[in-house]
C-alpha cells in the first residue's frame, strides 16, 4: 500500500460527529446483558441446608452454620444453613449449579464496593430459620 | 507606569495568557476526546471548562517529593524561573494593536533567544533533578533542538524578509493588506512542524515519550515544579501559536476598519484569540493523527526535509521581490 | 568462523549475558513503568541509544497458582485456573478442561465443541484487538488506541451476552460447557461481525499505510530464524518467522477439525508482520465464528461431570491467543490434582524478545518487547502468599498513614 | 513406531519407550538426559521444546522434558534422587530451555550444571528464606514460609 501521512484525519472528523460512547455511569444506570453474573442470593424458604454449595465453592464464600438439633421420626438432624462472606465471592456461578433445591441464583447487582466489608456477610438463611 | 506594570503582570500580559493556557489545555483536552469517542472533562464548570485550573490547584497543593541526590535549589526554584521564559515572551506579542508591552525595534531575536533558552532550562530542570530517564531525555531533547532550531530561524526569517525588519510590530503592520500566509505558506507549514518538535508532541513528543523514557525530564517532578512545568508547557503552547499568528496571520488586525479606538481594541483581541485558538486547534489535530517517531528519524526529516524547504521559500521569495 | 559457530556463539552470549552487566548505563525498564500493563523489570544496558542486552527479572505477579492448584478439586481448580490471565481467561480453563478429559473417557458433545470454538475465537479477536490499540499506545498514537479499544467493546459484550461476564467468563466445564447458548444470539453475533470486518479492514489499511506506524514498525524486531527458533518461541512470534505452526491445526481440538482455521505467515520478522499476522487472524476468527454460528448443531452441552479422574499424566495444549497454552496434569486417581504445570506463551517468548531487542534502540523497546503481546500475569504464577482462605489482608487508611510517616522519617526523603 | 523410534536410541541403555494416544514416552537414566535430547533435536528434528516439568513424588523428584513434533508430545522422562537433586543442563543443545530449567530451580530446588542462571532467583523474591525447602516441595509448608517472610 501506498506510504501516506496522516491518513487518519477524515476518520477523525467522522467520529467527532459521532455520539460519544462513555457511559456517565454513577449518574445514569448501567445496563447489564440478561445472563450477568453478579451479587448471589438465597430463596431462604427453599434452601434446605444440605450443604452443597459450601462443598463446591472454590472461594470457601459459604460456611454452613449449626442452628440446633430436630427430631425427625426417630432420628436426631443437625439443622444447617448456609452463611455468605460474599466479599470473596468470585461469581462463578458453581453453587447455583449445583444447588438442587433452586434456591440460588445470581442477580444483576454490581455494584459491591462497600466501606465496611462485614456488611457483604449475607446471613438471610439463618434468620429466616432461627 | 502603573498602566504598563498593569499590562505586564494583568492584561495583556502574564495573568492573560495564563488564563488562555488553561483554556489551550481544555481545548486541547476536549479536541481530543471528541476524536477519540470519549466526552473529556465534564463536571468542573460548564462543560468541564475549569478543570485544568482544578488540575492546577490540585497538584500544588500536593506534597514535594525532592530526589536524595538532586540539586535541590535548581530543583525546588528552577520551575518558577522556567515559567517565567514564556511569560516573558508572550509579553512581546502584540495582542491589541499593533505593538506588545515590551516591543522594541529588534524583539525578534529577543524571541528567539526566549525560544532556545526554554529548552536550555528544561535541560538544566533536568539535569537537576537526576536519573537516567532525563539523562536519555535531555539527550534526545538537545539533539532535536538543534535540528529544529535551524528550520525554525530560516522559516521565521520569512516574514522578516517580507517587511524588512526585525520588530514584531512592524511585521504586523506590513500584514495590513495580506498575510504572510499567502506570501509564504511553505514557510508557515516549516513552522508548525519546527513549533510540534519545539513542544513535544507527536510525532516528535521524543524527549518526553511516556512509554519509552517515563516522562522524560520531568519524570522526578511533583507537587508545586511540577504544576508549574505543566502551566509553562501549556504557556509554550500558547505562545508559539500566537508568534505563528504575529508572524504569519497579521497579529490581531482583522479585514476591518473601525475609527473608536476602544471598540477596535475589542475587535483586535477578538481576532486574535481567533485566530490563536485556530493555530493550536491544528496543531491538536495533527498530533493526534500521527505516531510517534524516532529520534534518528525527527533529525533526519528536520534536516532533510524542513530545511531546504525552508531556504525554497526563501528564495522564492528574494526572487519574486 | 563458520555460520553455525557464529550462531552457538550468539546464543552463548545470551545466555551468559543473563547474569553478566555492567551497571553502567543501565536503564530500568520496569517493574511499574507505562508501557507495561504488568509489573516486570527488565535491565537494558544501553551504550548511547542503542542495546546491547536485555535481562529480564520475573516474579512480581507471582501468586502461588500451581501449589493452590493442588489443594482443590477438579471443579474448583477451573475457576482458579482461569484466574491467571484476565485476556485469555477461556484458553487457559480449556486447556486444563481438556488434559482432564484426555484422563477421563468422556466424550464431549458436538454442540459444546462447537461452542467453545465461538468462545475461543471471540477471545482471539479480543485479545489481538487489546495488543493492537496498544501497539497505538507504545507508538504514542493514542487515537488509534482508543477506536480499537472502543471496538473491542463489541466482542466484549457479546462474550457478557453468552456467558454473563466480560472477563471471566466460567464458561468451560469438563465435559461440555456450562450454559446454552442465548436465544437469538446469531442476531447479535452476525451484527457484531459485520461491524467488526469494517473497522478491520479500516485498520489495516491506516498501519500499512500511515508513514509514522510504518518508521516504528517496519523492519524492527527482526531475528534470524534459525536463532530465533532455538529459543522455542511460539504462536504469532513463531508464525511471523515463516514457521506454518498452529496448534488449531496440529492437534486439533474443539471444533477445529471441522472447521478449519487458516494459518498465515511472514517471512519478514518484524513487527509489522506480527500486526498483519494478528490482524489476518482475527479476519479468520470473524469467518470461523460465522460459520460455526450458522452450521452448530443441536444436542446437549454437556455429559457427566465427574467428581474424581483416573490415574495417570495428563498433557494438552491450546492455541491461546498468545502463542501454544501448555498444561501438564498428573492425577492420582482423587478428587484433586497431584501436580499441575502451566506453560504460559509468554514464558517462551520472552527469551526470543529480549533476543530481538539486541542492537534496536531505546525507543524501540515498548513495540518490540511487547511486539509478543506479553502477559506477565500469566508468567509468574506460583505463591506462597495467597493460599489462606480465612485470612484477609486489611489495611486501613489511618495505618497506611501512619507507616507512610514513619517510613519517610526513617528514610529522611522530603526534608530539606 | 516405537521399534523405530527405538532403532534412533541405540547408542544408549536402560531405555522404554511406550506410547499412549499421542503422547511417546521416553523413560531415560539422568546421565543420558544430554544425550536423549541430542539424539532427538539432531536425529529426530525436533526443535521445539514445550516445557520442562518437575514433580515431586516423595522419595525422588521426576521430571519430564515435553518436546511436540507434528502430531505427538515426545516425553523424555528421568527421575533423579531428592537427597543431591544435580542433573545437567540441556541450554547447550535448546537454549530456549534456560527459563524452564531455572523454574524448576527455583521451585523444587533442582541443580541444572550448565545453566548460568542457577545462582539467583527467577520466580521467587529475593527475600525468600535460604534455609527452607523450595515451595513446591511436598515438605514446604506454607504457614511456616509465610510467617518466615513477614506475610502475616
Amino acid at each position: 500500500m501506498r506510504r501516506r501521512i496522516a491518513i487518519a484525519i477524515p476518520e477523525m472528523v467522522k467520529t467527532v460527529f459521532k455520539v460519544a460512547v462513555t457511559k456517565s455511569y454513577p449518574f445514569r444506570e448501567l445496563e447489564v446483558s440478561e445472563r450477568f453474573r453478579g451479587k448471589l442470593d438465597i430463596d431462604p424458604d427453599k434452601c434446605t441446608g444440605c450443604g452443597v454449595c459450601a462443598i463446591v465453592c472454590p472461594a470457601s464464600v459459604i460456611t454452613m452454620v449449626e442452628l440446633g438439633k430436630r427430631k425427625i421420626g426417630d432420628r436426631e438432624v443437625t439443622i444447617k444453613r448456609p452463611v455468605f462472606n460474599l466479599y470473596n465471592c468470585i461469581s462463578c456461578g458453581q453453587c447455583v449449579d449445583d444447588c438442587r433445591f433452586n434456591a440460588l441464583r445470581l442477580t444483576k447487582e454490581f455494584e459491591l464496593a462497600v466501606p465496611d466489608k462485614n456488611s457483604l456477610i449475607m446471613r438471610k438463611a439463618i434468620e429466616l430459620a432461627s | 507606569m502603573m498602566t504598563w506594570i498593569f499590562q505586564l503582570l494583568v492584561f495583556p500580559g502574564l495573568t492573560f495568557f495564563v488564563w488562555i493556557a488553561f483554556a489551550f489545555e481544555w481545548l486541547e483536552r476536549k479536541t481530543a476526546a471528541k476524536i477519540q469517542s470519549r466526552v473529556g472533562p465534564l463536571t468542573a464548570g460548564p462543560k468541564g471548562l475549569f478543570q485544568p485550573v482544578a488540575d492546577y490547584f490540585k497538584l500544588i497543593f500536593k506534597e514535594e517529593i525532592v530526589p536524595r541526590y538532586s540539586d535541590k535549589f535548581v530543583f525546588l526554584y528552577g520551575p518558577p524561573l522556567y515559567f517565567s521564559v514564556p511569560t516573558i515572551g508572550a509579553a512581546f506579542i502584540p495582542v491589541l494593536g499593533m505593538t506588545g508591552v515590551l516591543s522594541h525595534t529588534y524583539d525578534l531575536l529577543f524571541i528567539l533567544f526566549i525560544l532556545a533558552f526554554s529548552v536550555l532550562m528544561a535541560s538544566i530542570l533536568g539535569y537537576a533533578a537526576g536519573g537516567r530517564y532525563a539523562t536519555i531525555s535531555i539527550g534526545r531533547l538537545v539533539l532535536q533542538y538543534t535540528s529544529y532550531e535551524v528550520p525554525l530561524i530560516l522559516s521565521i526569517l520569512a516574514p522578516v524578509m517580507l517587511s524588512r525588519s526585525l520588530s514584531l510590530s512592524k511585521i504586523v503592520e506590513s500584514q495590513t493588506n495580506l498575510w504572510y500566509v499567502f506570501y509564504a505558506p511553505i514557510s508557515f507549514a516549516v513552522f508548525l512542524i519546527v513549533s510540534l518538535a519545539e513542544l513535544e508532541k507527536p510525532p516528535f513528543d521524543i524527549p518526553s515519550a511516556k512509554t519509552e523514557i517515563v516522562a522524560g525530564w520531568m519524570t522526578e517532578f511533583s507537587g508545586r515544579a511540577l504544576a508549574y512545568i505543566k502551566l509553562t508547557k501549556n504557556l509554550n503552547y500558547v505562545f508559539l501559536s500566537a508568534l505563528a499568528t504575529t508572524l504569519y496571520l497579521g497579529g490581531p488586525l482583522l479585514p476591518i476598519n473601525i475609527q473608536d479606538d476602544f471598540i477596535r481594541s475589542a475587535v483586535n483581541l477578538a481576532g486574535f484569540l481567533l485566530k490563536t485558538f485556530s493555530v493550536g486547534f491544528l496543531i491538536f489535530v495533527i498530533k493526534s493523527a500521527l505516531a510517534r517517531i524516532k529520534i534518528e528519524q525527527a533529525t533526519s526529516l528536520l534536516w532533510t526535509i524542513t530545511t531546504p524547504l525552508s531556504f525554497l521559500q526563501l528564495l522564492i521569495i528574494i526572487i519574486l521581490r | 568462523m563458520s555460520r553455525d559457530d557464529s550462531l552457538e556463539k550468539s546464543l552463548k552470549e545470551t545466555t551468559a549475558g543473563l547474569i553478566q552487566y555492567s551497571p553502567e548505563g543501565l536503564v530500568p525498564f520496569g517493574p511499574v513503568h507505562p508501557a507495561l500493563k504488568e509489573p516486570e523489570y527488565f535491565k537494558i544496558i544501553l551504550e548511547g541509544e542503542k542495546i546491547v542486552q536485555v535481562i529480564p527479572r520475573i516474579g512480581y505477579a507471582h501468586r502461588g497458582i500451581e501449589r493452590a492448584v493442588q489443594e482443590r478439586t477438579w471443579i474448583q481448580a477451573i475457576y482458579l485456573v482461569e484466574r491467571i490471565c484476565g485476556i485469555c481467561s477461556f484458553s487457559h480453563s480449556l486447556a486444563f478442561v481438556q488434559t482432564v478429559e484426555s484422563l477421563t473417557e468422556y466424550e464431549v458433545p458436538r454442540r459444546a465443541r462447537y461452542i467453545r470454538l465461538i468462545i475461543a475465537e471471540l477471545e482471539r479477536i479480543h485479545s489481538h484487538l487489546l495488543w493492537l490499540g496498544l501497539v497505538g499506545y507504545w507508538t504514542g498514537f493514542d487515537t488509534l488506541f482508543m477506536w480499537i479499544w472502543r471496538d473491542r467493546e463489541r466482542v466484549l459484550d457479546l462474550i457478557e451476552l453468552i456467558t454473563g461476564n466480560r472477563i471471566h467468563k466460567s464458561y468451560a466445564t469438563i465435559t461440555g460447557v456450562r450454559r446454552d447458548l442465548p436465544e437469538n444470539i446469531e442476531r447479535h453475533i452476525q451484527d457484531a461481525m459485520r461491524y467488526l470486518t469494517e473497522r478491520v479492514n479500516f485498520y489495516k489499511m491506516v498501519v500499512n499505510s500511515e508513514a509514522t506506524i510504518l518508521t516504528r514498525t517496519k523492519g524492527i524486531g527482526w531475528i534470524s530464524p534459525d536463532v530465533a527458533v532455538k529459543l522455542c518461541p511460539v504462536g504469532p512470534l513463531l508464525r511471523c518467522m515463516g514457521f506454518k505452526r498452529d496448534v488449531r491445526v496440529d492437534d486439533p481440538y474443539a471444533a477445529y477439525d471441522e472447521i478449519v482455521p487458516d494459518v498465515k505467515t511472514s517471512t519478514d520478522s518484524d513487527v509489522l508482520s506480527l500486526i498483519n499476522i494478528r490482524l489476518a487472524e482475527v479476519e479468520d476468527s470473524i469467518r470461523m465464528i460465522l460459520e460455526a454460528i450458522t452450521g452448530i448443531p443441536t444436542g446437549p452441552i454437556k455429559t457427566t461431570i465427574p467428581r474424581t479422574v483416573p490415574r495417570g499424566d495428563g498433557m494438552g495444549h491450546v492455541e491461546a491467543p498468545r502463542g501454544e497454552l501448555f498444561y501438564f496434569v498428573r492425577s492420582e486417581g482423587g478428587n484433586r490434582p497431584v501436580r499441575v504445570k502451566i506453560r504460559t506463551p509468554t514464558l517462551a517468548n520472552i527469551l526470543t524478545a529480549t533476543e530481538m531487542l539486541k542492537g534496536h534502540t531505546l525507543a524501540d523497546v515498548p513495540v518490540v518487547l511487547t511486539g509478543m503481546d506479553p502477559c506477565f500475569g500469566c508468567m509468574d504464577r506460583l505463591t506462597v502468599i495467597d493460599l489462606d482462605k480465612g485470612k484477609e489482608w486489611q489495611i486501613t487508611g489511618e495505618q497506611l498513614r501512619k507507616y507512610g510517616i514513619e517510613w519517610y522519617k526513617r528514610n529522611g526523603v522530603g526534608e530539606k | 513406531m516405537t521399534e523405530s523410534l527405538l532403532s534412533k536410541f541405540d547408542e544408549l541403555k536402560n531405555i522404554k519407550i511406550s506410547k499412549e494416544r499421542n503422547k511417546i514416552i521416553i523413560e531415560a537414566e539422568p546421565d543420558d538426559i544430554v544425550k536423549t535430547c541430542r539424539i532427538i533435536t539432531n536425529k529426530l528434528g525436533i526443535h521445539h521444546l514445550v516445557t520442562i516439568t518437575g514433580v515431586d513424588e516423595g522419595e525422588k523428584i521426576c521430571i519430564i522434558y515435553h518436546f511436540w513434533s507434528e502430531k505427538n508430545f515426545i516425553n523424555v522422562l528421568t527421575k533423579i534422587e531428592k537427597t543431591s537433586p544435580r542433573i545437567s543442563s540441556i541450554t547447550s543443545i535448546v537454549p530456549g530451555a534456560i527459563f524452564y530449567e531455572a523454574e524448576i530451580h527455583d521451585m523444587l530446588g533442582v541443580f541444572f550444571e550448565g545453566n548460568p542462571m542457577m545462582n539467583s532467583h527467577l520466580l521467587l523474591p529475593d527475600t525468600y528464606p535460604l534455609d527452607m525447602p523450595p515451595p513446591l516441595r511436598k515438605e514446604a509448608n506454607i504457614e511456616e514460609i509465610r510467617r518466615r517472610m513477614n506475610l502475616e
